[in-house]
């Protein structure tokens, strides 16, 4: 993992971080903020019941996806697991949309069909979203590989945590990554811990976990996430390794969620001593990290400051009340969305009996 | 004498009374021990039993039930939880060709002690991936044994049959229920097992059988309740608990009594355990059938994800209801 | 006009044509491109096609099966080949998550056009692990179409069919039918394109029904000439082809017309297609039913490995004709 | 891999070499002329029709196996994949009882129910024979777990193909070997083809497969499979620090098939060259190399290599005979060995219905 002692570098002066411009810094910067009160609005309604199933927090983590994601193009695609609302607005999916999901109301991205865990939006390159630990690392693979196929330049970029890492999915997809030369990058957003687990509990690594893309002859590196330059600097090299060379990488982006596992997770100050929260919270908060940044190049002042933590906090509030009157999804939609032959009435669609509810 | 306990705590006595009784009993599963479990079934008893006999995991299922399934051909007798159920997908290989054929293919030289023990369920809005009920499908692979408690005493007693049993068991929970209450025998009235294999009659009744298993047996019991109340109907209610072995002779002699079957079903429509025990009833107890069996299962989509409309999609006592007034 | 083909080569010719269609058709597996095939059904297509569109694997099949849905999603439309259809154990959260549920979470937003395919049967010899026959398992997940054609002709029609379906297709083959023969149509007459979800009556009869699908159709046709010489019982062969979507009106109206229905399935006894497909019967039937629906399945125990009785596992001829007079 | 230029050091001087004596050594020819004899006889008769399936050979292996397994002692375990003969006659499981086997007859090792790929003699800590790519490997994990759990002191040798090392159950059984700190040693029999496919072809990696523990912090060697001495030097080191420190190893030892991969596999000659293959015949046999060495120690005679031989012919064909003459197993047999419990007619299996053939 990413140790405080490492030594610092700035990142600032690489290409990819002086081609920002002030709006364009000043849009990062927004849109950590956006996620970070977006998902302070699902906690508040979570807790007063008005979702269903888990709420996986991303707040702590926002300069991960908010950095790697800036660097997508039109033919870059990503994917994630189920702590999936950062990269949603990342990639420009709408509060509204998004907090209409997490109500299970029929105007979410998903219909209500998929809850917090499942998020989409595949109109912006965005395929999700994924519950099942790991599952989505062959299906990022196989992004990279419609890329190649189809001849286009690009990158896939694909989410998983330190805990996933111990999946075989994950292991059998670097191989393939390698083997193939697939224009994949998959991003470890290390937090350190899976569920109650730490790190420590659950890998055994010798440097650092990103490390066994050695096993697969594979480039790999990791990141200090606290800092937006750095996530943008290291995880650009790595997509134009893919777009240009058609070669993977893992990085390994250290970094921290300040909530439990999920909500549910009332354990969470159990496994984790309050002075590491609060040190996190004190001196790698990625949000203050980059504000302070940007007050002292006199990029952000005070008052943009207040603006735009006041824009995102109205327009939070806003998505909690189209979630609120949205309406429910009728109990017969529960059978559209299955097969897309059904779905669009094609002739295949009439032949013999699809469903079988008795 | 008995106590109430929930089926949460009537689990987790199981579990103590056991890793009590035979020191080759252990634990293993992701956050079973200084987490004290997912949905807290195993709570106190990495700290009672020590690190030993209870085990924390890294996300690797089938590593680690591959690695169970390996220890008990030596004797030990791992009891591993799946956080949930449906993530038997990623150990399918370990699940059904290691812990269910290595006793056949070696002859007979080798049995495979494990449990495996987890929620199985929908209807706490976790989505597609999240609430498949197996038990059909482990069922249908011979050298598995696969059951499903409705109750905290069927909780308590199955889970100690499976643990002494010396063949893979496989038992389905339910989120829903770990906070249910009910009687379970006091400890000092002896060893509260209750075999694999035998159904119970959870309510009597003579115009019609509602065969259930897992937690559709307490949408079955509401749905009996409101037929004698508002419909004069008397339904008796069978509650499965073993998938398998199966319990045919109480099955058949439910439907020889009243003539008509409603399965319920939490599987989607297309198999299911109800689809087996249609055609064993038809096919044993033809002549005795008034009218078709009917089930009631959940809708057939992937799970939804919405509050609004899971529970609907799910059997309920509205369709139990429904489905044996369509009857006539 | 029509040829005679083998069923390998029947596969293999609809496999060419939809290669030559849709330059998005990519035949991805173990084996499939160099070696040709383990089966040799994909032979020649890797020659003819070159590296980007015949791809060979590592043993990775989790790995290689998820990339293809992934790919799928982009618009490639991978034919993966599982070696043996038994394999799916070590891909299933591949196969039975993200395959068949990622269209209903995101709420339609995505499909996954794939095809999976290879042979899934017992009667090689293989054992236990290797003897999967796992179409009932996958059709019980919506969101899956499940087919197995028994047949050269339906083999290719049934491929091209998947392969242009906008959803996940899983094709279950077999070993033992790769190298028999059957008339199938000459491409100058235009697409050979078989419908899913449309059974074919492989023989009229008007005494009883046997249903079945895959080999079982063969053993069900040669069990009904026996019937029909030398006890004259005239059995009718319903060939369900798909398993889902699956065609009850024909099932229906074979046992509207005999009043008596067995099963073929080379399932094991609890669950499989059978037990489904007797369900839908009595349930939408049961006034035409002058019997109990009978099944013929495979012997209850993992697949044994012996060649002097693994025939004497499956069903059979014999065994059907057994069933069949057992009938009265 | 291990290539014919590594210079070759000279492993007769390791202990646990030295400690050999003259009988011993000769004991050790002995074992790999009877595998070779063995499965020489099974391949004739495969090819006459008498068996079915498959027959995975393992001739040109035979050093690996015998090399590895004369280092167990009551508490060391083994499991391998599907090519499993040389390793239950290495355990010393007698040619009649795994003839009969592959004849499907009702004396077979598995009574006529596992075939080729099935061969188990729990009582000679030998858990068979495993048809699914390496899903041996978390059982095999397992084992080294039982030892640990009873605190034994004893090794698990869990045995895959360089293919195998692909499979996701793999990764998951190393990091959980590690960070378990199990007394496991996984030994890939690296011949350089998973079917048709080269290990190039297969595996992305740097150095070699085995160089993957280090992503796992783990040990690992590479051996020359064709020099028994070796083998067991290094194959002892790492026994030894399973046993002692519990401590798991991967070690990668070099080796070669001659025949396909299986005996349906006639195109093995297609992705191999011939002089690849006799390359390794004339300059790698494993048992000619042993052979040569023992005569040069003075150990073996030509007579005696005859006579060896001889017995071999005479044993091989001897268990031909037992399993020709052999009862195949009965109808009704099939239903056993499902359940112990149906087996064994306990109280449990008397309580519902278990079997349902219809
Ligand atoms: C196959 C599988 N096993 C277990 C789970 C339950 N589970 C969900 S998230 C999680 C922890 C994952 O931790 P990590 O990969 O570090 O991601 P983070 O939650 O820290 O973002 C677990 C055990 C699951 N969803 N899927
Ligand atoms: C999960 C799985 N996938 C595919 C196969 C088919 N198969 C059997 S052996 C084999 C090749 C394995 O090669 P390797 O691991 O190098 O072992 P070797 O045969 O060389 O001993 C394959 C693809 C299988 N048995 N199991
Ligand atoms: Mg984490
Ligand atoms: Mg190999």
């Amino acid at each position: 993992m990413y140790s405080a002692d490492t030594q610092q570098l700035d990142f600032a002066g690489s290409p990819i971080n002086q081609a920002l411009d002030a709006k364009q810094k000043v849009g990062l910067y927004r849109k950590m903020v956006r996620i970070r009160r977006f998902e302070q609005a699902a906690l508040k309604y979570y807790n007063a019941g008005k979702m269903g199933g888990f709420l996986h927090l991303y707040i702590g983590q926002e300069s991960v996806a908010v950095g790697t994601l800036s660097l997508c193009g039109d033919h870059d695609h990503n994917i994630t697991a189920y702590r999936c609302h950062a990269h949603a607005l990342s990639v420009g999916m709408s509060m509204n949309e998004c907090m209409a999901e997490l109500y299970g109301k029929a105007t979410g991205c998903s219909k209500g069909k998929g809850g917090s865990m499942h998020f989409f939006a595949p109109d912006k390159n965005y395929w999700g979203g994924h519950g099942i630990v790991a599952g989505q690392t062959p299906l990022g693979l196989g992004l990279a590989y419609g890329l190649k196929y189809k001849g286009l330049e690009g990158a896939a970029l694909c989410y998983l945590g330190d805990g996933a890492v111990n999946q075989g999915a994950f292991h059998e997809s670097l191989n393939l990554a390698a083997l193939f030369e697939l224009p994949v990058v998959y991003v470890i957003e290390n937090n350190g811990y899976s569920m109650g687990t730490s790190q420590k509990r659950s890998s055994s690594f010798k440097g650092c976990l990103a490390q066994r893309a050695e096993g697969y002859d594979m480039e790999w590196d990791l990141v200090n996430g606290a800092d937006l330059y750095e996530v943008r600097a290291k995880t650009h090299i790595a997509m134009e390794r893919a777009r240009k060379q058609h070669k993977p990488t893992i990085l390994e982006i250290a970094t921290y969620r300040y909530y439990g596992h999920s909500i549910a997770d009332a354990n969470h100050k159990k496994y984790r001593t309050p002075e590491e929260i609060e040190n996190y919270k004190q001196n790698h908060d990625p949000i203050r990290l980059w504000e302070r940044r940007l007050v002292d190049e006199g990029v952000l002042t005070d008052d943009l400051i207040k603006e735009i933590d006041l824009e995102a906090k109205q327009e939070a509030a806003a998505s909690v009340e189209f979630a609120e009157s949205s309406p429910a999804p009728t109990v017969d939609s529960i059978m559209n969305d299955v097969y897309w032959e059904t779905d669009n009435q094609t002739d295949a669609s009439k032949v013999g009996r699809h469903f079988f509810t008795d | 004498m008995s106590r109430t306990l929930t089926y949460r705590e009537a689990i987790r006595e199981g579990l103590d009374e056991e890793l009590a009784r035979d020191e080759n009993v252990v634990i293993l599963g992701e956050e079973v021990a200084q987490y004290n479990g997912a949905y807290k079934v195993t709570e106190g008893l990495w700290a009672k039993w020590g690190d030993k006999r209870v085990v924390d995991t890294p996300i690797s299922e089938a590593g680690f039930i591959g690695m169970g399934i390996g220890a008990s051909m030596l004797g030990v007798r791992p009891v591993m939880e799946l956080m949930f159920w449906s993530f038997h997908s990623v150990a399918f290989d370990q699940l059904v060709n290691n812990a269910a054929c290595v006793r056949y293919m070696s002859g007979g030289l080798i049995n495979v002690p494990i449990v495996m023990r987890g929620p199985a369920n929908g209807g706490n809005n976790v989505g597609a991936t999240h609430c498949h009920v197996p038990e059909a499908l482990f069922a249908s692979f011979p050298g598995l044994k696969v059951c499903a408690p409705a109750t905290p005493a069927d909780a308590k007693g199955l889970i100690k049959a499976a643990i002494r049993d010396n063949d893979p068991v496989y038992i389905m929970e339910n989120v829903l229920l770990y906070g249910t209450s009910g009687e379970v025998p006091d400890p000092s009235e002896g060893d509260h097992v209750v075999p694999l294999g035998k159904a119970d009659l959870k309510r009597e009744g003579k115009d019609v059988s509602i065969i259930a298993h897992g937690r559709s047996v307490l949408q079955a019991l509401a749905a009996a309740e409101t037929l004698q109340q508002e419909h004069g109907i008397s339904a008796e209610v069978l509650d499965l608990r073993s998938i398998r072995p199966l319990d045919v002779d109480a099955i058949l002699a439910t439907v020889r009594k009243t003539n008509r079957v409603v399965l319920v079903d939490e599987s989607k429509g297309f198999g299911g355990v109800s689809a087996m025990v249609s055609h064993v009833i038809q096919d044993e107890a033809f002549d005795y059938l008034d009218a078709p069996i009917k089930r009631v299962t959940t809708l057939d989509a992937p799970a939804t994800y919405s509050p609004h409309i899971e529970p609907h999609q799910l059997p309920n006592p509205a369709r139990i209801i429904e489905r044996v007034l369509s009857m006539g």
